[in-house]
Protein backbone atom coordinates (compact mmCIF):
# COMPACT_ATOMS: atom_id res chain seq x y z
CA UNK A 1 0.00 0.00 0.00
CA UNK A 2 3.02 2.57 0.92
CA UNK A 3 4.83 0.85 -2.30
CA UNK A 4 1.86 1.76 -4.42
CA UNK A 5 1.51 5.15 -3.04
CA UNK A 6 5.25 6.01 -3.29
CA UNK A 7 5.11 5.05 -6.51
CA UNK A 8 2.11 6.82 -7.37
CA UNK A 9 3.80 10.03 -5.57
CA UNK A 10 7.37 9.51 -7.48
CA UNK A 11 6.01 9.22 -11.25
CA UNK A 12 4.16 12.28 -10.26
CA UNK A 13 7.39 14.25 -9.37
CA UNK A 14 8.78 12.60 -12.75
CA UNK A 15 5.68 14.23 -14.36
CA UNK A 16 6.42 18.01 -13.07
CA UNK A 17 9.67 18.22 -13.52
CA UNK A 18 9.54 17.14 -17.01
CA UNK A 19 7.13 19.77 -17.30
CA UNK A 20 9.24 21.90 -16.35
CA UNK A 21 12.15 20.82 -18.38
CA UNK A 22 9.32 21.56 -21.26
CA UNK A 23 8.69 25.03 -20.03
CA UNK A 24 12.54 26.09 -20.21
CA UNK A 25 12.69 25.01 -23.75
CA UNK A 26 9.12 26.18 -24.87
CA UNK A 27 7.92 29.28 -23.35
CA UNK A 28 8.43 32.49 -25.13
CA UNK A 29 9.91 34.92 -22.46
CA UNK A 30 11.92 34.79 -19.47
CA UNK A 31 9.31 35.84 -17.19
CA UNK A 32 6.87 33.19 -17.89
CA UNK A 33 9.64 30.57 -18.05
CA UNK A 34 10.77 31.91 -14.78
CA UNK A 35 7.28 31.09 -13.47
CA UNK A 36 6.58 27.66 -15.29
CA UNK A 37 9.88 26.46 -14.11
CA UNK A 38 9.96 27.25 -10.41
CA UNK A 39 6.83 25.87 -9.91
CA UNK A 40 7.33 22.81 -11.58
CA UNK A 41 10.42 22.00 -10.27
CA UNK A 42 9.22 22.71 -6.70
CA UNK A 43 5.99 20.51 -6.99
CA UNK A 44 8.38 17.96 -8.50
CA UNK A 45 10.47 17.64 -5.76
CA UNK A 46 8.05 17.98 -3.69
CA UNK A 47 6.18 14.75 -4.54
CA UNK A 48 9.49 13.03 -5.34
CA UNK A 49 10.57 13.54 -1.76
CA UNK A 50 7.27 12.99 -0.13
CA UNK A 51 7.23 9.60 -2.11
CA UNK A 52 10.67 8.81 -0.66
CA UNK A 53 10.82 9.76 2.36
CA UNK A 54 7.47 7.26 2.64
CA UNK A 55 10.41 4.76 1.42
CA UNK A 56 13.19 5.11 4.05
CA UNK A 57 13.01 3.45 7.54
CA UNK A 58 14.76 5.55 9.22
CA UNK A 59 12.41 8.53 10.64
CA UNK A 60 15.23 11.17 11.19
CA UNK A 61 16.43 10.78 7.32
CA UNK A 62 13.05 10.65 6.12
CA UNK A 63 12.89 14.21 8.04
CA UNK A 64 15.32 15.24 6.14
CA UNK A 65 14.88 14.52 2.79
CA UNK A 66 11.54 16.74 3.54
CA UNK A 67 13.31 19.45 4.95
CA UNK A 68 15.39 19.76 1.60
CA UNK A 69 12.50 20.25 0.14
CA UNK A 70 11.25 23.22 2.11
CA UNK A 71 15.04 24.26 1.65
CA UNK A 72 14.64 24.40 -1.94
CA UNK A 73 11.19 25.63 -2.13
CA UNK A 74 12.82 28.60 -0.07
CA UNK A 75 15.70 29.34 -2.20
CA UNK A 76 13.67 28.61 -5.68
CA UNK A 77 11.18 31.76 -4.10
CA UNK A 78 14.11 34.15 -3.16
CA UNK A 79 16.17 32.96 -6.44
CA UNK A 80 13.41 33.60 -8.48
CA UNK A 81 12.95 36.69 -7.13
CA UNK A 82 16.17 37.68 -7.68
CA UNK A 83 16.11 36.88 -11.34
CA UNK A 84 13.18 38.45 -12.28
CA UNK A 85 14.64 41.57 -10.47
CA UNK A 86 17.54 40.90 -12.99
CA UNK A 87 15.53 40.84 -15.88
CA UNK A 88 13.74 43.74 -15.21
CA UNK A 89 16.96 45.87 -14.28
CA UNK A 90 18.27 44.61 -18.02
CA UNK A 91 15.48 45.75 -19.24
CA UNK A 92 15.07 49.36 -18.06
CA UNK A 93 19.25 49.24 -19.12
CA UNK A 94 18.36 48.80 -22.53
CA UNK A 95 15.75 50.91 -22.84
CA UNK B 1 30.28 -6.36 -20.45
CA UNK B 2 31.29 -2.86 -19.92
CA UNK B 3 30.32 -1.82 -15.63
CA UNK B 4 30.21 0.88 -13.88
CA UNK B 5 33.98 0.88 -13.00
CA UNK B 6 35.13 0.28 -16.49
CA UNK B 7 33.22 3.48 -18.33
CA UNK B 8 33.76 6.11 -15.90
CA UNK B 9 37.25 5.35 -15.79
CA UNK B 10 37.79 5.58 -19.58
CA UNK B 11 35.50 8.52 -19.13
CA UNK B 12 38.10 10.44 -16.94
CA UNK B 13 41.31 9.14 -18.93
CA UNK B 14 38.88 10.67 -21.62
CA UNK B 15 38.07 14.35 -19.67
CA UNK B 16 41.83 13.94 -18.84
CA UNK B 17 42.59 13.85 -22.51
CA UNK B 18 40.44 17.13 -23.40
CA UNK B 19 41.51 18.56 -20.32
CA UNK B 20 45.38 18.16 -21.41
CA UNK B 21 45.26 19.56 -24.75
CA UNK B 22 43.17 22.67 -24.08
CA UNK B 23 45.90 23.14 -21.40
CA UNK B 24 48.73 23.08 -24.04
CA UNK B 25 46.64 25.07 -26.91
CA UNK B 26 44.05 27.39 -25.36
CA UNK B 27 45.72 30.79 -24.69
CA UNK B 28 43.89 32.63 -22.71
CA UNK B 29 44.80 31.96 -19.00
CA UNK B 30 41.16 31.45 -17.60
CA UNK B 31 40.60 29.12 -20.17
CA UNK B 32 43.45 27.21 -19.01
CA UNK B 33 42.56 27.36 -15.40
CA UNK B 34 39.46 25.70 -16.27
CA UNK B 35 41.16 22.67 -18.46
CA UNK B 36 43.43 22.35 -15.93
CA UNK B 37 40.38 21.63 -13.54
CA UNK B 38 38.85 19.64 -16.26
CA UNK B 39 41.93 17.67 -16.53
CA UNK B 40 41.89 17.06 -12.46
CA UNK B 41 38.27 15.83 -12.37
CA UNK B 42 39.45 13.18 -15.46
CA UNK B 43 42.75 11.99 -12.70
CA UNK B 44 40.21 12.14 -9.70
CA UNK B 45 37.23 9.93 -11.72
CA UNK B 46 39.96 7.06 -12.94
CA UNK B 47 41.03 7.37 -8.56
CA UNK B 48 37.54 6.49 -7.76
CA UNK B 49 36.68 4.19 -10.78
CA UNK B 50 38.96 2.43 -9.54
CA UNK B 51 38.04 2.23 -5.70
CA UNK B 52 34.14 1.19 -6.83
CA UNK B 53 33.95 -3.06 -6.14
CA UNK B 54 30.24 -3.14 -7.51
CA UNK B 55 26.82 -2.13 -6.30
CA UNK B 56 26.93 -3.04 -2.16
CA UNK B 57 30.32 -3.62 -1.86
CA UNK B 58 31.91 -1.26 0.05
CA UNK B 59 34.72 1.03 -1.75
CA UNK B 60 38.07 1.09 -0.95
CA UNK B 61 38.36 4.07 1.00
CA UNK B 62 42.37 5.31 0.89
CA UNK B 63 41.59 6.79 -3.22
CA UNK B 64 38.58 8.29 -1.41
CA UNK B 65 40.66 10.24 0.98
CA UNK B 66 43.16 10.94 -1.85
CA UNK B 67 40.74 12.48 -3.90
CA UNK B 68 39.12 14.89 -1.55
CA UNK B 69 42.45 16.31 -0.25
CA UNK B 70 43.24 16.90 -4.12
CA UNK B 71 39.80 18.41 -4.68
CA UNK B 72 40.69 21.40 -1.73
CA UNK B 73 44.43 21.61 -3.17
CA UNK B 74 43.24 21.62 -6.64
CA UNK B 75 40.69 24.83 -5.42
CA UNK B 76 43.72 26.35 -3.70
CA UNK B 77 45.52 25.69 -6.77
CA UNK B 78 42.89 27.58 -9.12
CA UNK B 79 42.46 30.71 -6.35
CA UNK B 80 46.35 31.14 -6.79
CA UNK B 81 46.09 30.80 -10.37
CA UNK B 82 43.55 33.12 -10.82
CA UNK B 83 44.91 35.53 -8.29
CA UNK B 84 48.80 35.53 -10.78
CA UNK B 85 45.87 36.62 -13.90
CA UNK B 86 44.72 39.12 -12.29
CA UNK B 87 47.75 40.52 -10.91
CA UNK B 88 48.97 40.16 -14.89
CA UNK B 89 45.70 41.87 -15.49
CA UNK B 90 47.05 44.71 -13.37
CA UNK B 91 50.08 45.11 -14.38
CA UNK B 92 48.86 45.19 -18.40
CA UNK B 93 46.31 47.79 -17.53
CA UNK B 94 49.39 49.50 -15.81
CA UNK B 95 51.84 49.95 -19.22
CA UNK B 96 48.61 50.95 -21.01
CA UNK B 97 47.97 53.68 -19.18
CA UNK B 98 51.91 54.84 -19.35
CA UNK C 1 24.43 -5.81 -16.25
CA UNK C 2 21.57 -4.15 -14.78
CA UNK C 3 19.74 -0.89 -16.53
CA UNK C 4 21.50 1.19 -14.06
CA UNK C 5 23.94 1.24 -16.48
CA UNK C 6 22.13 3.36 -18.72
CA UNK C 7 22.03 5.93 -15.94
CA UNK C 8 25.86 5.86 -15.78
CA UNK C 9 26.20 6.46 -19.77
CA UNK C 10 23.47 9.11 -19.71
CA UNK C 11 25.77 10.92 -16.95
CA UNK C 12 29.19 10.05 -18.81
CA UNK C 13 27.78 11.93 -21.94
CA UNK C 14 26.50 14.64 -20.24
CA UNK C 15 29.75 15.30 -18.64
CA UNK C 16 31.89 15.01 -21.92
CA UNK C 17 29.27 17.60 -23.61
CA UNK C 18 29.43 19.66 -20.64
CA UNK C 19 33.62 19.71 -20.70
CA UNK C 20 33.34 20.36 -24.49
CA UNK C 21 31.18 23.69 -24.30
CA UNK C 22 33.54 23.82 -21.42
CA UNK C 23 36.65 24.36 -22.98
CA UNK C 24 35.42 25.52 -26.15
CA UNK C 25 32.71 27.86 -26.77
CA UNK C 26 32.75 31.01 -27.91
CA UNK C 27 31.65 32.86 -24.99
CA UNK C 28 33.77 32.97 -21.59
CA UNK C 29 31.04 33.58 -19.45
CA UNK C 30 29.20 30.54 -20.98
CA UNK C 31 31.93 28.58 -20.30
CA UNK C 32 32.10 29.34 -16.06
CA UNK C 33 28.54 28.71 -16.62
CA UNK C 34 29.04 25.12 -18.20
CA UNK C 35 31.84 24.55 -15.65
CA UNK C 36 29.66 24.92 -12.75
CA UNK C 37 27.43 22.50 -13.93
CA UNK C 38 30.11 20.06 -14.44
CA UNK C 39 30.98 20.54 -10.86
CA UNK C 40 27.01 19.55 -10.11
CA UNK C 41 27.41 16.73 -12.82
CA UNK C 42 30.20 15.27 -11.37
CA UNK C 43 29.14 15.67 -7.51
CA UNK C 44 26.40 13.21 -9.11
CA UNK C 45 28.89 10.66 -10.62
CA UNK C 46 30.66 10.46 -6.96
CA UNK C 47 27.53 9.75 -5.78
CA UNK C 48 27.11 6.70 -8.46
CA UNK C 49 30.12 5.51 -7.74
CA UNK C 50 29.55 5.00 -3.87
CA UNK C 51 31.42 8.11 -2.78
CA UNK C 52 29.06 10.33 -0.47
CA UNK C 53 32.03 12.03 1.04
CA UNK C 54 33.73 12.88 -2.31
CA UNK C 55 30.55 13.80 -3.64
CA UNK C 56 29.87 16.00 -0.61
CA UNK C 57 32.90 17.83 -1.14
CA UNK C 58 32.36 18.14 -4.91
CA UNK C 59 28.93 19.80 -4.66
CA UNK C 60 30.51 21.96 -1.85
CA UNK C 61 33.84 23.17 -3.06
CA UNK C 62 33.82 21.53 -7.21
CA UNK C 63 30.73 23.53 -7.93
CA UNK C 64 30.41 26.25 -5.31
CA UNK C 65 33.76 28.12 -4.18
CA UNK C 66 34.89 27.32 -7.87
CA UNK C 67 32.00 29.03 -9.52
CA UNK C 68 32.15 31.69 -6.86
CA UNK C 69 36.13 32.01 -7.34
CA UNK C 70 35.93 31.83 -10.92
CA UNK C 71 32.80 34.50 -11.26
CA UNK C 72 34.43 37.05 -9.13
CA UNK C 73 37.88 36.33 -11.74
CA UNK C 74 35.44 37.13 -14.74
CA UNK C 75 34.24 40.63 -13.21
CA UNK C 76 37.84 41.41 -12.96
CA UNK C 77 38.45 41.47 -16.76
CA UNK C 78 38.25 43.79 -19.32
CA UNK C 79 35.91 43.03 -21.62
CA UNK C 80 37.20 42.99 -25.57
CA UNK C 81 40.74 43.38 -24.70
CA UNK C 82 41.03 39.72 -25.82
CA UNK C 83 42.02 39.23 -29.24
CA UNK C 84 44.13 36.48 -29.77
CA UNK C 85 45.43 35.18 -32.87
CA UNK C 86 44.61 31.56 -33.56
CA UNK C 87 47.55 28.60 -33.27
CA UNK C 88 49.34 27.77 -36.83
CA UNK C 89 47.61 24.27 -37.24
CA UNK C 90 50.99 22.38 -37.06
CA UNK C 91 50.98 23.30 -33.35
CA UNK C 92 47.31 21.92 -33.04
CA UNK C 93 47.72 18.72 -34.87
CA UNK C 94 50.96 17.77 -33.12
CA UNK C 95 49.71 18.11 -29.65
CA UNK C 96 46.35 16.55 -30.60
CA UNK C 97 48.07 13.96 -31.87
CA UNK C 98 50.51 13.42 -28.77
CA UNK C 99 47.35 13.36 -26.27
CA UNK C 100 45.59 10.92 -28.20
CA UNK C 101 48.62 8.96 -28.01
CA UNK C 102 48.68 9.59 -24.44
CA UNK C 103 45.41 8.76 -23.85
CA UNK C 104 45.23 5.64 -25.60
CA UNK C 105 47.97 4.47 -23.66
CA UNK C 106 46.77 5.13 -20.52
CA UNK C 107 43.29 3.54 -21.67
CA UNK C 108 45.30 0.47 -22.30
CA UNK C 109 47.00 0.60 -18.96
CA UNK C 110 43.80 0.76 -17.42
CA UNK C 111 41.97 -1.89 -18.70
CA UNK C 112 44.61 -3.95 -18.29
CA UNK C 113 44.85 -2.77 -14.51
CA UNK C 114 40.98 -3.16 -14.39
CA UNK C 115 41.22 -6.92 -15.77
CA UNK C 116 44.11 -8.25 -13.93
CA UNK C 117 42.52 -7.01 -10.35
CA UNK C 118 43.02 -8.56 -7.23
CA UNK C 119 41.15 -7.01 -4.99
CA UNK C 120 41.14 -4.27 -2.56
CA UNK C 121 44.56 -5.04 -0.69
CA UNK C 122 44.72 -1.73 1.02
CA UNK C 123 40.65 -0.96 1.28
CA UNK C 124 40.55 -4.06 2.89
CA UNK C 125 43.47 -3.14 5.38
CA UNK C 126 42.03 0.17 6.58
CA UNK C 127 38.98 -1.75 7.37
CA UNK C 128 40.46 -4.02 9.77
CA UNK C 129 42.28 -1.35 11.42
CA UNK C 130 38.99 1.11 11.29
CA UNK C 131 38.28 -0.10 15.30
CA UNK C 132 41.69 1.62 16.44
CA UNK C 133 41.43 4.77 14.39
CA UNK C 134 39.02 6.49 16.99
CA UNK C 135 36.20 7.04 14.48
CA UNK C 136 33.81 4.88 12.10
CA UNK C 137 33.83 6.30 9.06
CA UNK C 138 36.39 4.75 6.81
CA UNK C 139 37.84 8.13 4.68
CA UNK C 140 37.51 10.21 8.13
CA UNK C 141 40.13 7.23 9.60
CA UNK C 142 42.33 7.44 6.31
CA UNK C 143 42.31 11.07 6.31
CA UNK C 144 43.15 12.20 9.24
CA UNK C 145 44.83 8.63 11.28
CA UNK C 146 46.01 6.15 8.87
CA UNK C 147 47.25 9.04 6.31
CA UNK C 148 46.46 12.46 8.67
CA UNK C 149 50.72 13.57 6.96
CA UNK C 150 48.80 13.87 3.53
CA UNK C 151 45.98 16.25 5.50
CA UNK C 152 48.69 17.74 6.98
CA UNK C 153 50.36 19.00 3.85
CA UNK C 154 47.35 19.83 2.13
CA UNK C 155 46.25 22.01 5.11
CA UNK C 156 50.20 23.47 4.31
CA UNK C 157 49.59 23.83 0.63
CA UNK C 158 46.29 26.33 1.09
CA UNK C 159 48.28 28.08 3.80
CA UNK C 160 50.70 28.55 1.13
CA UNK C 161 48.43 29.09 -1.56
CA UNK C 162 46.59 31.94 0.66
CA UNK C 163 49.74 33.50 1.40
CA UNK C 164 50.31 33.64 -2.58
CA UNK C 165 47.30 35.10 -3.38
CA UNK C 166 47.94 37.80 -0.33
CA UNK C 167 51.16 38.43 -1.45
CA UNK C 168 50.24 39.50 -5.11
CA UNK C 169 48.10 42.38 -4.36
CA UNK C 170 45.38 44.05 -2.71
CA UNK C 171 41.74 42.55 -2.19
CA UNK C 172 39.21 43.51 -4.82
CA UNK C 173 37.08 46.55 -3.44
CA UNK C 174 33.51 45.43 -1.80
CA UNK C 175 30.47 45.34 -3.36
CA UNK C 176 27.70 47.63 -2.69
CA UNK C 177 25.30 46.89 -0.41
CA UNK C 178 22.50 44.83 -2.09
CA UNK C 179 19.26 45.76 -1.74
CA UNK C 180 16.36 43.88 0.50
CA UNK C 181 15.68 40.70 -1.83
CA UNK C 182 19.34 40.04 -1.21
CA UNK C 183 19.83 40.99 2.40
CA UNK C 184 16.49 38.89 3.31
CA UNK C 185 18.27 35.53 1.31
CA UNK C 186 21.33 36.34 2.79
CA UNK C 187 20.47 36.46 5.71
CA UNK C 188 18.02 33.12 6.37
CA UNK C 189 20.87 31.26 4.13
CA UNK C 190 23.87 31.91 5.72
CA UNK C 191 22.97 30.28 9.44
CA UNK C 192 21.47 27.16 7.56
CA UNK C 193 25.15 26.96 5.94
CA UNK C 194 26.70 27.49 9.43
CA UNK C 195 23.83 24.72 11.02
CA UNK C 196 24.89 22.20 7.75
CA UNK C 197 28.29 22.95 8.80
CA UNK C 198 28.62 22.00 12.05
CA UNK C 199 26.02 18.53 11.27
CA UNK C 200 29.04 17.59 8.48
CA UNK C 201 31.81 18.21 11.20
CA UNK C 202 29.68 16.26 13.72
CA UNK C 203 28.70 13.28 11.20
CA UNK C 204 31.79 12.79 10.16
CA UNK C 205 33.62 10.45 12.17
CA UNK C 206 30.78 7.99 11.25
CA UNK C 207 29.18 8.72 8.62
CA UNK C 208 30.18 10.80 5.01
CA UNK C 209 31.42 14.64 5.89
CA UNK C 210 33.97 15.72 7.72
CA UNK C 211 36.39 18.82 7.70
CA UNK C 212 36.20 19.85 3.90
CA UNK C 213 32.83 19.93 3.58
CA UNK C 214 31.69 21.94 6.96
CA UNK C 215 34.47 24.35 5.77
CA UNK C 216 33.51 24.79 2.28
CA UNK C 217 30.23 25.37 3.43
CA UNK C 218 31.27 28.12 6.28
CA UNK C 219 33.00 29.38 3.33
CA UNK C 220 30.23 29.67 1.31
CA UNK C 221 28.55 31.22 4.22
CA UNK C 222 31.33 33.86 4.45
CA UNK C 223 31.36 34.32 0.47
CA UNK C 224 27.56 35.74 0.66
CA UNK C 225 27.67 37.74 3.28
CA UNK C 226 30.29 39.60 1.37
CA UNK C 227 28.68 39.51 -2.11
CA UNK C 228 25.56 40.98 0.07
CA UNK C 229 28.20 44.11 0.57
CA UNK C 230 27.21 43.62 4.23
CA UNK C 231 29.40 43.12 7.32
CA UNK C 232 28.49 39.74 8.97
CA UNK C 233 29.11 38.25 12.24
CA UNK C 234 32.56 36.62 10.65
CA UNK C 235 35.75 37.38 12.61
CA UNK C 236 37.60 40.53 11.03
CA UNK C 237 40.71 41.09 9.05
CA UNK C 238 43.86 40.00 11.19
CA UNK C 239 41.85 37.25 13.19
CA UNK C 240 40.84 35.98 10.01
CA UNK C 241 44.02 35.06 9.16
CA UNK C 242 45.01 33.32 12.87
CA UNK C 243 42.18 31.44 12.25
CA UNK C 244 43.18 30.50 8.88
CA UNK C 245 46.75 29.36 10.07
CA UNK C 246 45.23 27.60 12.80
CA UNK C 247 44.25 24.62 11.36
CA UNK C 248 47.97 23.91 10.22
CA UNK C 249 48.86 24.82 13.44
CA UNK C 250 46.55 22.81 15.45
CA UNK C 251 47.41 19.82 13.50
CA UNK C 252 51.31 19.74 13.77
CA UNK C 253 50.81 20.30 17.53
CA UNK C 254 48.98 17.80 17.69
CA UNK C 255 51.10 15.69 16.36
CA UNK C 256 54.28 16.74 18.16
CA UNK C 257 52.73 16.54 21.22
CA UNK C 258 51.62 12.94 20.85
CA UNK C 259 55.66 11.84 20.19
CA UNK C 260 56.15 12.80 23.97
CA UNK C 261 54.53 9.55 25.29
CA UNK C 262 56.51 7.23 22.85
CA UNK C 263 54.86 7.46 19.38
CA UNK C 264 55.64 8.52 16.59
CA UNK C 265 54.90 11.40 14.68
CA UNK C 266 51.29 11.67 14.45
CA UNK C 267 50.50 8.26 15.75
CA UNK C 268 47.80 8.78 17.73
CA UNK C 269 47.20 6.88 21.25
CA UNK C 270 44.60 4.26 20.48
CA UNK C 271 42.02 6.06 23.52
CA UNK C 272 42.82 9.40 22.43
CA UNK C 273 42.46 9.45 18.88
CA UNK C 274 38.58 10.00 18.88
CA UNK C 275 39.37 12.73 21.25
CA UNK C 276 42.32 14.30 19.03
CA UNK C 277 41.04 13.56 15.66
CA UNK C 278 37.86 15.96 16.70
CA UNK C 279 40.15 18.97 17.94
CA UNK C 280 42.00 18.49 14.67
CA UNK C 281 39.00 18.69 12.93
CA UNK C 282 37.39 21.39 14.50
CA UNK C 283 40.28 23.78 13.93
CA UNK C 284 41.09 22.18 9.79
CA UNK C 285 37.52 22.99 9.39
CA UNK C 286 37.32 26.75 10.69
CA UNK C 287 40.77 27.04 8.77
CA UNK C 288 39.70 26.24 5.82
CA UNK C 289 36.77 28.25 5.76
CA UNK C 290 38.65 31.36 6.64
CA UNK C 291 41.06 30.05 3.86
CA UNK C 292 39.18 30.03 1.26
CA UNK C 293 37.06 33.17 2.04
CA UNK C 294 40.85 34.84 2.49
CA UNK C 295 41.51 33.51 -0.87
CA UNK C 296 37.81 34.34 -2.56
CA UNK C 297 38.54 38.10 -1.88
CA UNK C 298 41.00 38.26 -4.08
CA UNK C 299 44.49 39.43 -2.35
CA UNK C 300 46.01 41.12 0.94
CA UNK C 301 42.45 41.78 2.98
CA UNK C 302 43.18 46.02 3.55
CA UNK C 303 40.31 47.09 5.45
CA UNK C 304 37.34 44.50 5.23
CA UNK C 305 34.65 45.43 7.60
CA UNK C 306 36.37 48.38 9.27
CA UNK C 307 36.08 51.21 7.09
CA UNK C 308 34.30 50.71 4.19
CA UNK C 309 33.32 54.09 4.20
CA UNK C 310 37.17 55.52 3.75
CA UNK C 311 37.52 52.96 0.45
CA UNK C 312 34.57 54.75 -1.00
CA UNK C 313 36.08 58.37 0.16
CA UNK D 1 9.88 -1.36 -6.45
CA UNK D 2 13.63 -1.25 -6.95
CA UNK D 3 13.01 -1.75 -10.89
CA UNK D 4 10.58 1.92 -10.87
CA UNK D 5 13.15 3.49 -8.77
CA UNK D 6 16.04 2.57 -11.58
CA UNK D 7 13.43 3.87 -14.12
CA UNK D 8 12.71 7.04 -12.39
CA UNK D 9 16.15 7.75 -11.86
CA UNK D 10 16.69 6.86 -15.41
CA UNK D 11 13.92 9.63 -16.57
CA UNK D 12 15.41 12.10 -14.64
CA UNK D 13 18.82 11.54 -15.99
CA UNK D 14 17.32 12.31 -19.31
CA UNK D 15 15.49 15.10 -18.24
CA UNK D 16 18.80 16.83 -16.67
CA UNK D 17 20.04 16.46 -20.42
CA UNK D 18 17.32 18.35 -21.43
CA UNK D 19 17.55 20.68 -18.90
CA UNK D 20 21.01 21.06 -20.15
CA UNK D 21 20.37 21.17 -23.27
CA UNK D 22 17.70 23.88 -22.91
CA UNK D 23 20.40 26.06 -21.11
CA UNK D 24 23.30 25.49 -23.49
CA UNK D 25 20.88 27.39 -26.41
CA UNK D 26 19.87 30.15 -23.71
CA UNK D 27 22.23 33.09 -24.78
CA UNK D 28 21.18 35.94 -21.70
CA UNK D 29 22.35 35.33 -18.10
CA UNK D 30 18.88 35.15 -16.76
CA UNK D 31 17.91 32.40 -18.72
CA UNK D 32 21.59 30.49 -17.84
CA UNK D 33 20.40 30.80 -13.71
CA UNK D 34 17.30 29.57 -14.34
CA UNK D 35 18.88 26.84 -16.01
CA UNK D 36 21.44 26.29 -13.52
CA UNK D 37 18.87 26.48 -10.87
CA UNK D 38 16.87 23.52 -12.72
CA UNK D 39 19.64 21.66 -13.18
CA UNK D 40 20.07 21.86 -9.29
CA UNK D 41 16.51 21.09 -8.65
CA UNK D 42 16.93 17.73 -11.06
CA UNK D 43 20.39 16.91 -9.25
CA UNK D 44 18.84 16.98 -6.12
CA UNK D 45 16.60 14.57 -6.56
CA UNK D 46 18.78 12.39 -8.49
CA UNK D 47 20.75 12.40 -5.67
CA UNK D 48 17.80 11.77 -3.46
CA UNK D 49 16.64 8.38 -5.77
CA UNK D 50 20.07 7.66 -5.73
CA UNK D 51 20.20 7.27 -1.75
CA UNK D 52 17.36 4.96 -1.48
CA UNK D 53 18.43 2.91 -4.80
CA UNK D 54 21.89 2.65 -3.28
CA UNK D 55 20.66 2.48 0.41
CA UNK D 56 23.46 5.20 1.51
CA UNK D 57 22.15 7.44 3.49
CA UNK D 58 25.35 9.86 3.43
CA UNK D 59 23.73 10.75 -0.41
CA UNK D 60 20.92 12.91 1.87
CA UNK D 61 23.37 15.01 3.18
CA UNK D 62 24.77 15.46 -0.35
CA UNK D 63 21.65 16.39 -1.38
CA UNK D 64 20.92 18.76 1.21
CA UNK D 65 24.81 20.33 0.78
CA UNK D 66 23.91 20.47 -3.83
CA UNK D 67 20.79 22.43 -2.26
CA UNK D 68 22.40 24.46 -0.36
CA UNK D 69 25.38 25.37 -2.58
CA UNK D 70 22.67 26.11 -5.70
CA UNK D 71 21.40 28.88 -3.85
CA UNK D 72 24.47 29.95 -2.78
CA UNK D 73 25.78 30.13 -7.06
CA UNK D 74 22.27 32.12 -7.68
CA UNK D 75 23.32 34.58 -5.16
CA UNK D 76 26.57 35.10 -6.74
CA UNK D 77 25.27 35.44 -10.15
CA UNK D 78 22.44 37.84 -9.89
CA UNK D 79 25.22 40.13 -7.69
CA UNK D 80 27.69 39.84 -9.82
CA UNK D 81 25.29 41.08 -13.20
CA UNK D 82 23.72 43.56 -10.45
CA UNK D 83 27.31 45.18 -9.64
CA UNK D 84 28.20 45.71 -13.44
CA UNK D 85 25.13 47.49 -13.74
CA UNK D 86 26.30 49.86 -11.05
CA UNK D 87 29.70 49.93 -12.10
Amino acid sequence: MIDLLSIFLIAGGLFFYCAGTVGLLRLPDTLSRLHAVTKADNLGLGLLALGIALQIGDPLSAVKVLLIWLLVLAASAAGGQLIAQHVVEQKEETK
Amino acid sequence: MLDASTLYGLLGIFLASLGLHATILQRDILRRILAINILGVGVFLVFIATAYNGPGVAPDAVPHALVLTGIVVAVAATALALALQRRLEMLRRESDDE
Amino acid sequence: MTPIILLDTLLAIILLVLAVVALHSENLRQSIFVFIVFGLVTALVWARLGAPDVALAEAAIGSGIAGALLLAALRDRQPGCEHIEPRPSWQVLTVTYLVIGVGLTASWAFLDAQASRSGPAIGEMVQAELAHSGVSNPVTAVLLNFRAYDTLLELAVLFAALIGVMALGPERSAPQAAGPLVSHFVAWLTPLLILAAGYLLWVGAHAPGGAFQAGALLAAGGIIVRLSGKSGIFPKGAWLRVLAASGYGVFLFVGLAVMAGDNAFLQYPSDWAGSLILLIEIFATLSIAASLLLVYLGGYPNAWMEDKESQHA
Amino acid sequence: MHDFLVIASLILGLNLLLSLVAMLRKTNTSDRVLGVQLLGTNGVGLLLLMSLLQDQSGLIDAALVLALLAAVVVIAFTRREQEQVND
